[in-house]
């Protein structure tokens, strides 16, 4: 392929601060706008749709897709580019792993409709409209996309070569990756371009675990004034950092908060809320029903907790649908 | 689905449960019976699994409390089972799919009853469908 | 023959929102429809969630905007368990608020509105971009906009973690307190930013009020539209992005209503279209009036312009200069020229930067007191801010565990969503005339509806905002017979 | 040597030399107490079922130990050094072995004879105690033949004087004599060396390769105070404890033979206990007098068992700590009395050497004063044989056992120092494999030594009490019989599971005899994933699994020592860093959900 090599920025069911993140990396990315032939990048720049439809397959050196992918439109653009790129890249927490929209994987379409268009303290629905997928306004057409039942993430609909996680992934991850491309200097396919371990590998409070991590009772962040500098689980609050990959750079430690998780599984890990499971039921302190009931009492929404970032590739994927909703 | 025979996976502790029966023999009474050397070793991963490939329900047997030949590995079941209980419920899979519990039963005569007690009660919830990795549904929804 | 426009955003097969134009046989617009096209239920799976976990959710809603969500979170949370935050607290929290305001509304004025205005609306597309921009005003005022982004970005990050998704904020308090080595090159950020919010402020006296044609085209009757306005005002009916009262004045700029937020479902109403998935905010006492303007309408606008138009003033002397010159510019309050909402940003950019200033030399600032541990959880909590495109509001409800049952959220675009239909209705009336497209017109019509700086993220919670745009014109049958492009 | 990061067995089997369970290591001949303990608490409900596998499980004791059962009265030396000892009481395992021993002591005489070609040299073994026997035993299995002369007119030497309602003596004769003909061991009775022409020169010539002399310590000890022997001890109405229980051994004494006598016994030893407790069987009044001081604990303390104190105290006995006896007082001839002096202190630097207060004396009024402070070893004999040195004191390197006089002659038991049933066979095995050693002219020394380590406690919350030990009551018991009942076979279960195998698995292989697992599976640690996050850490309860700096960076290492291969240290990892070679549960458990 001749000249620069052409890269796509993308969105699909994203909040746009993966976009942002990469117009974060500053000064680096006008050197990258110089290395490479950006086709497609919304949140900054124009461009036209169809050149996207008129290149030819492969032409694109590399996509970097954030957004999970709720609907027609979001599945129609991944497949176009899967189609025109060689690599993909999975770009952010919704990407990789459908991101905290995610969570509405525990909710039916139905329900979501509901609530917004008719039970929301501040909804005027006198005619009971709901929003549809095709409708004639004064014999007008009007169209809009087709809501999927779930979201997906990225590899549950396309191919996806490389994925990069974080809410957003961190600037200097994205630069390393872009570098990575650009010098060829690529590990396997499938493979996460950030650090194979937990995050308790970097964390500066790992050190203050004691030698037996026991966890006697478990807290909510308001209720407790967290200690600046010891390890969460020790204060019983819940940190998902020992299932969580690092190289988020522990943004939100430094600013005295527990791990959420927004990078996903280490590396060989499917479903990190279930191995959390498994390891947090170890180091709970309690041994008798009462003690056991009283701390899983505490764990309020342990769901949110352990596939806040995650639920769509999480081993059950969605709340089953065979059971009624509470509406 | 007034038919359906529910589909139950039973992890037991050996130290506790039919060891002095033939492993063949039980096994022939009991479907998707997996014997392991300790209910602790049983990871969430397993359970969730179990329910991802199709079944209906997961009974644990563990040893009777303060039995474990490991110290606690019962205990650990113990506090797995509580917890994904909780998850599984944000699933829509009701808590009595997933059973534990500790007690012994050298010959292993009573396990098949009460893989057969839960089974009847996880008939009445009906059957949960194996989760496919990709299912889309129709178009948006009419009011 | 009858022609249906789709203003559609150029990245999408359909896109996140468009904008369709119908015409009438004699080729003249008839309709127009902004439609927005996605939902994520945020309302929804938020709900079973710890409310003390929400600050960290919401911000997911956007990320071109995660901060006033956030914060508006924060302040739920505040009202959830009536408690107070600590005076070191607020100063923290105005402090991060502030920094937000100034690299948004910088990011928006140079990379989606100054190409319009600097470079010109009728200049080569290729130009109309940032880069072109730069060309314009030069490197060094372009580095300097990507500076003091990025040094705001750095206070957002050192209070909030990553400015793309800020996790701070617990009721009564934030998460972690400031040095005094911080302080330092806070301050500098401060001042820094005062000193270039001028700057920007005397480009746009000179590239647009200093030029007639520019001038008039933001006096225009094309641009100009007559709503209600909504923003947030302190004890003194000042503009206050934070906190303080909602003010709605009607298009006479009378005082139509002076209400706690908390009370918002008095005032405020959400129509229901089938053909977008927004609801339509409305003035719930004044009663749904359809998509029209002027007297009787029930539509308001919010943002910028509207946050000048409900204040007696600005909170901060500076600012307060450019406020009047404004108004004098404009020929009094209220002013209804949509394009004015430009201005009026970067009036709001410097308040914010002299607000930055004044924290950044508060002795509190570096208090350690940063968390009121006073907490009584009621079951209701309601927290509002204006965000940098308007009004937002979160209104959560729990259970006795503080476990969210109910998710009410209503954004700035939401707000403004019916008005930028009318906006750009007006507009395409101003360029369509007997089937005549004429090539102005996507542009003018884009910049009616860039002038709200829409963020669809999160009007839909969904999606990210501001998108370039295309005309595609079609016949009855929907082929398309003609293709504009937005530059 | 050892690495953490071991791929197991290989290694394991170095842990073998070092480690064992804390009873084990109390036991002089490290019995299996683990293995054994975990095999009996899965024997079946069903006593008939359960009966072949508690011969089983027998059988596996006696290979090592053909006086397991008769430890299973008397000796419960292990107990004492229980982890369980402080979380309600050590593992009961002489009731177990009790326990063990009802069935298995009767399926003695129909167990078959070893078959052994007897191809090696003849050995001697004198004396037909525990410690004698256990060489035999040892050797004949070994193809040696071996002889034993038994002095007396049966085998089982000291274990005689143990009183019927310890150890029935049926159950004694029952084992020596059935050990004696499964090892096919010769045996002469009534031939007491030294006798006659019966000499060690003798054997040689007899073709008598190598010696053990193991003869006990046939003689009591005089009483002594300040050194001198205590006048009186001729009187009429005073006779030493082990004279007493010889006799009632054999049957010379009547049943109320000591009818409404005062009777004093001096010592603080278990035999003293044994005295006095089957004086109070045969109708006397009792007093037992000790220097030793009733703390047990201290280190003046009485040195006799609680169970034998508390029995003793229960059966009406009196006793009186602290005194020593100064004058032995009679009239014509007959003992009337003793003078008993406060005693200060019984041991000091230098070991056994009371000290006295002799202002604060008591006297005591007895009818029959019987002295039990010790056995001595048949020194003029040892004299004759030249086996003493100057001083008199047995010259024996203590490691060997071998004489340093006569190469060929091995000395150990009593007639070397005193001491448990137990002590005495560990020396049998140790003389055993010197005459081994000797006789094939391999080093005496290399290999030989042992340095056992102990392994802490393990971590758990639950505990559960020891077993009821029942005795029959007081009122019930001033008979022979047996006092103490055997445990049921539910109770034997239970107390066996209370075992926490806090020992190393490669010293038990218990779960793999039974196939609950195929081996010991090492536990591998993925550095590449390890975060050091230290979850492993706290669910392990062996102190296997720890971090470690390795390479500048810390991660989760495992002590394959220690390590039981449990899993739960892989199930617990968030990382997925941590994996049991060889373990096929993960296959077993994905093929049984493939089929669903």
């Amino acid at each position: 392929m001749a000249g620069k090599p052409k890269v796509a920025i993308c969105w699909l069911g994203g909040c746009g601060g993966c976009d942002e993140t990469v117009v974060d990396i500053n000064e680096v990315i006008l050197r990258i706008v110089d290395a490479v032939d950006i086709v497609l990048w919304p949140v900054a720049m124009d461009f036209k749709y169809h050149q996207i439809e008129a290149l030819k397959d492969g032409e694109i050196a590399l996509s970097m897709i954030n957004g999970n992918v709720r609907n027609t439109d979001h599945e129609e653009v991944a497949s176009l580019l899967r189609r025109k790129s060689q690599l993909v890249l999975a770009f952010g927490a919704c990407a990789c792993f459908g991101g905290t929209p995610g969570l509405a994987n525990l909710r039916t379409k139905e329900d979501l409709f509901k609530w917004v268009y008719h039970d929301a303290p501040t909804v005027v629905n006198p005619h009971g409209s709901y929003p549809q997928s095709r409708v004639s306004v004064d014999g007008h057409e009007l169209v809009l996309p087709e809501f999927y039942e779930q979201v997906f993430a990225l590899n549950q609909v396309i191919d996806v070569d490389y994925y990069l996680p974080g809410c957003p992934p961190p600037p200097d991850l994205v630069v390393k990756a872009l570098n990575a491309v650009l010098e060829g200097k690529l590990p396997p396919r499938g493979s996460t371009l950030a650090p194979h371990k937990a995050l308790c590998d970097t964390c500066s409070r790992n050190k203050t675990k004691p030698n037996r991590l026991a966890i006697q009772d478990i807290k909510r962040i308001h209720e407790v004034e967290a200690k600046p500098d010891t390890c969460f689980l020790v204060q019983g609050i819940l940190c998902l950092g020992p299932a969580t990959r690092t190289g988020c750079g522990e943004t939100c430690i430094n600013i005295n908060l527990p791990c959420r998780g927004c990078f996903g599984p280490v590396e060989g890990v499917v479903d990190s809320g279930a191995k959390f499971v498994s390891a947090l039921a170890s180091i709970m302190d309690a041994e008798n029903e009462k003690d056991v009931e009283r701390l899983v009492g505490k764990m309020d929404d342990a769901i949110g907790y352990l596939y806040r970032f995650s639920l769509p590739t999480s081993i059950l994927r969605k709340k089953r649908h065979n059971e009624v909703e509470e509406l | 689905m007034t038919h359906h025979e529910p589909k139950l996976v039973c992890f037991s502790c050996r130290f506790g449960w039919g060891y002095l029966t033939d492993e063949e023999t039980l096994s022939r009474q009991i479907k998707n019976w997996v014997p392991v050397i300790c209910s602790g070793k049983i990871d969430a991963i397993h359970i969730l699994n179990a329910f991802k490939q199709g079944a209906d329900g997961v009974l644990i047997l563990g040893c009777p409390e303060g039995d474990c030949h490991y110290q606690d590995g019962n205990f650990e079941a113990r506090k797995r089972v509580y917890l994904l209980q909780r998850i599984l419920e944000s699933y829509g899979i009701e808590k009595a799919r997933l059973k534990i519990e500790l007690s012994v039963d050298p010959e292993g005569k009573r396990i098949p009853q009460l893989v057969k007690e839960m089974s009847d009660v996880v008939k009445k919830l009906g059957p949960l469908t194996k989760t496919k990795d990709r299912t889309k549904t129709a178009s948006a929804v009419q009011g | 023959m009858a022609k249906k426009l789709t203003i559609s955003p150029i990245t999408r097969l359909e896109g996140h929102g468009k904008i369709e134009i119908f015409l009438d046989d004699k080729g003249d617009v008839k309709d127009a429809y902004f439609q927005v096209v996605e939902l994520r239920g945020f309302e929804r799976f938020c709900i079973g969630r710890p409310a003390e976990e929400m600050p960290r959710i919401v911000p997911n809603i956007c990320g071109v905007c995660p901060t006033p969500h956030n914060m508006a979170s924060t302040k739920a949370l505040d009202d959830l368990y009536s408690v107070e935050p600590t005076p070191t607290a607020q100063l923290i929290r105005q402090l991060h608020y502030n920094a937000f305001y100034v690299e948004d509304h910088y990011i928006h004025f140079f990379y989606l509105a100054a190409p319009d205005f600097v470079v010109g609306p009728d200049a080569d597309p290729a130009d109309r971009n940032i880069v072109g921009v730069i060309r314009k005003v030069g490197l060094d005022l372009g580095s300097k906009v990507i500076d003091v982004r990025k040094r705001c970005r750095e206070i957002i990050k050192l209070i909030a973690s990553k400015p793309a998704h800020p996790e701070g904020g617990l009721p009564g308090g934030v998460t972690r307190g400031i040095t005094a080595e911080e302080r330092k090159w806070i301050r500098e950020t401060a001042d820094d930013s005062v000193a270039f919010a001028q700057v920007a402020l005397k480009l746009f006296k000179n590239l647009v009020l200093d030029n007639q044609k520019y001038l008039d085209l933001v006096l225009s009757d094309a641009y100009m539209l007559r709503t209600h306005y909504m923003g947030l005002v302190d004890e003194n009916k000042k503009v206050n992005f934070y906190e303080g009262k909602l003010r709605v004045v009607n298009p006479d700029g009378k005082e139509h209503a002076l209400f706690d937020p908390r009370n918002y479902v008095d005032y405020i109403g959400e129509w229901v279209e089938p053909w977008t998935y927004i609801r339509l905010t409305h003035l719930r006492k004044v009663g749904w009036s359809g998509l029209i303007e002027g007297d009787g309408t029930s539509l308001y606008r919010v943002g910028p312009l509207a946050r000048l138009n409900v204040a007696e003033g600005m909170a901060t002397p500076l600012a307060q200069k450019e406020y009047e010159r404004m108004y004098d510019t404009l020929g009094g309050k209220p002013s209804h020229h949509t394009l004015a909402f430009h201005w009026a940003r970067l009036i709001e950019a410097l308040q914010a930067a002299e607000d930055m200033q004044r924290i950044a030399n508060d002795p509190l600032l570096t208090g350690k007191d940063i968390r009121n541990m006073d907490l009584k959880l009621k079951n209701v909590g309601i927290g509002c801010v204006e965000a940098a495109r308007g009004t937002l509001i979160h209104h959560y409800e729990t259970d006795d565990r503080g476990m969210i049952t109910k998710v009410n959220l209503i954004v700035a675009t939401q707000h403004n969503a019916a008005p930028i239909g009318l906006s750009v209705k007006k507009a395409a009336i101003e360029f369509v005339k007997g089937h005549e497209v004429g090539e102005g017109l996507l542009n003018r019509v884009e910049m009616a509806f860039r002038a709200y700086d829409p963020c669809l993220a999160c009007a839909t919670h969904s999606l990210p905002g501001e998108m370039p745009l295309e005309v595609n014109i079609r016949d009855k049958s929907g082929k398309v017979v003609q293709t504009l492009k937005r530059f | 040597m050892w690495k953490p990061e071991s791929k197991g067995t290989a290694r394991v089997e170095e842990a073998i030399k070092q480690l064992l369970p804390p009873c084990q290591i109390k036991c002089p001949i490290n019995e299996d107490i683990q293995r054994t303990n975990v095999l009996i608490s899965l024997l079946p409900e069903d006593p008939d079922s359960a009966k072949d596998q508690i011969i089983e499980i027998s059988d596996y004791l006696y290979e090592k130990n053909p006086f397991f059962n008769i430890c299973g009265y008397i000796c419960g030396l292990c107990e004492l050094e229980c982890n369980y000892k402080a979380k309600g009481g050590a593992i009961r395992r002489r009731l177990l072995k009790r326990f063990l021993s009802d069935v298995y002591t009767e399926y003695l005489s129909q167990k078959e004879e070893f078959n052994v070609i007897k191809d090696k040299e003849n050995v001697a073994i004198i004396g037909g105690g525990p410690g004698g026997l256990m060489c035999a035993y040892v050797l004949s299995k070994k193809g040696y033949r071996v002889t034993v002369f038994e002095a007396t007119d049966r085998l089982g030497g000291a274990l005689w004087l143990v009183p019927d309602y310890r150890l029935p003596g049926d159950i004694l004769s029952t084992t020596v004599n059935n050990l004696v003909r499964i090892a096919g061991i010769d045996v002469k009775l009534s031939s007491k060396l030294g006798a006659g022409k019966l000499t060690i020169e003798r054997l040689r010539n007899d073709g008598y390769r190598a010696i053990f002399l193991a003869k006990g310590t046939p003689y009591p000890k005089v009483l002594t105070f300040d050194g001198e022997v205590v006048e009186g001890q001729d009187l009429s109405g005073v006779m030493y404890g082990h004279t007493l229980l010889y006799e009632v051994s054999h049957g010379n004494i009547g049943q109320d033979y000591f009818k409404g006598k005062r009777m004093i016994v001096v010592g603080g030893g278990n035999v003293a206990f044994d005295v006095a407790r089957t004086s109070r069987r045969l109708g006397g009044e009792v007093t037992v007098l000790c220097i030793e001081a009733e703390d047990k604990t201290s280190r003046d303390g009485i040195p006799a068992d609680e169970e034998e104190i508390r029995g003793a105290w229960e059966e009406g006995i009196r006793i009186v700590y602290s005194r020593g006896v100064e004058k032995i007082i009679g009239e014509h001839g007959r003992f009337t009395g003793i003078v008993c002096p406060k005693c200060t202190s019984v041991f000091d630097d230098q070991g056994f050497n009371p000290k006295f207060d002799c202002t604060d004396c008591a006297n005591l009024e007895g009818d029959e004063l019987i002295i039990t402070v010790g056995q001595v070893p048949d020194r003029a004999f040892l004299q004759r044989e030249e086996l003493l040195d100057e001083k008199g004191r047995l010259v024996v390197d203590p490691f060997t056992l071998q004489s340093l006089r006569k190469g060929f002659v091995f000395v150990g038991g009593d007639v070397r120092r005193i001491g448990f049933m137990v002590e005495a066979m560990k020396e049998g095995l140790v003389a055993a494999d010197s005459i081994e050693r000797y006789l094939r002219g391999f080093d005496m020394r290399e290999g030989r030594k042992r340095d056992y380590e102990g392994y802490g406690i393990p971590v758990r919350k639950s505990y559960k009490p020891e077993v009821e030990v029942t005795w029959i009551p007081p009122e019930e018991r001033m008979h022979f019989q047996l006092i103490e009942k055997v445990l049921t076979l539910r109770e034997a279960r239970e107390e066996a599971k209370r075992c926490i195998t806090c020992g190393p698995c490669v010293s038990c292989k218990a779960c793999i005899s039974i196939g609950f697992e195929k081996s010991l599976y090492s536990v591998e640690v993925d550095r590449e994933r390890c975060s050091g996050c230290s979850i492993c850490v706290y669910a392990c309860n062996y102190d296997s699994a720890r971090l470690a700096e390795v390479e500048g960076e810390t991660v989760s290492t495992t002590d394959m020592f220690k390590c039981k291969s449990c899993g739960m240290c892989v199930v617990a990892c968030p990382s997925h860093a941590r994996r049991l070679v060889d373990d096929n549960t993960e296959q077993r458990i994905e093929r049984a959900l493939a089929v669903l």
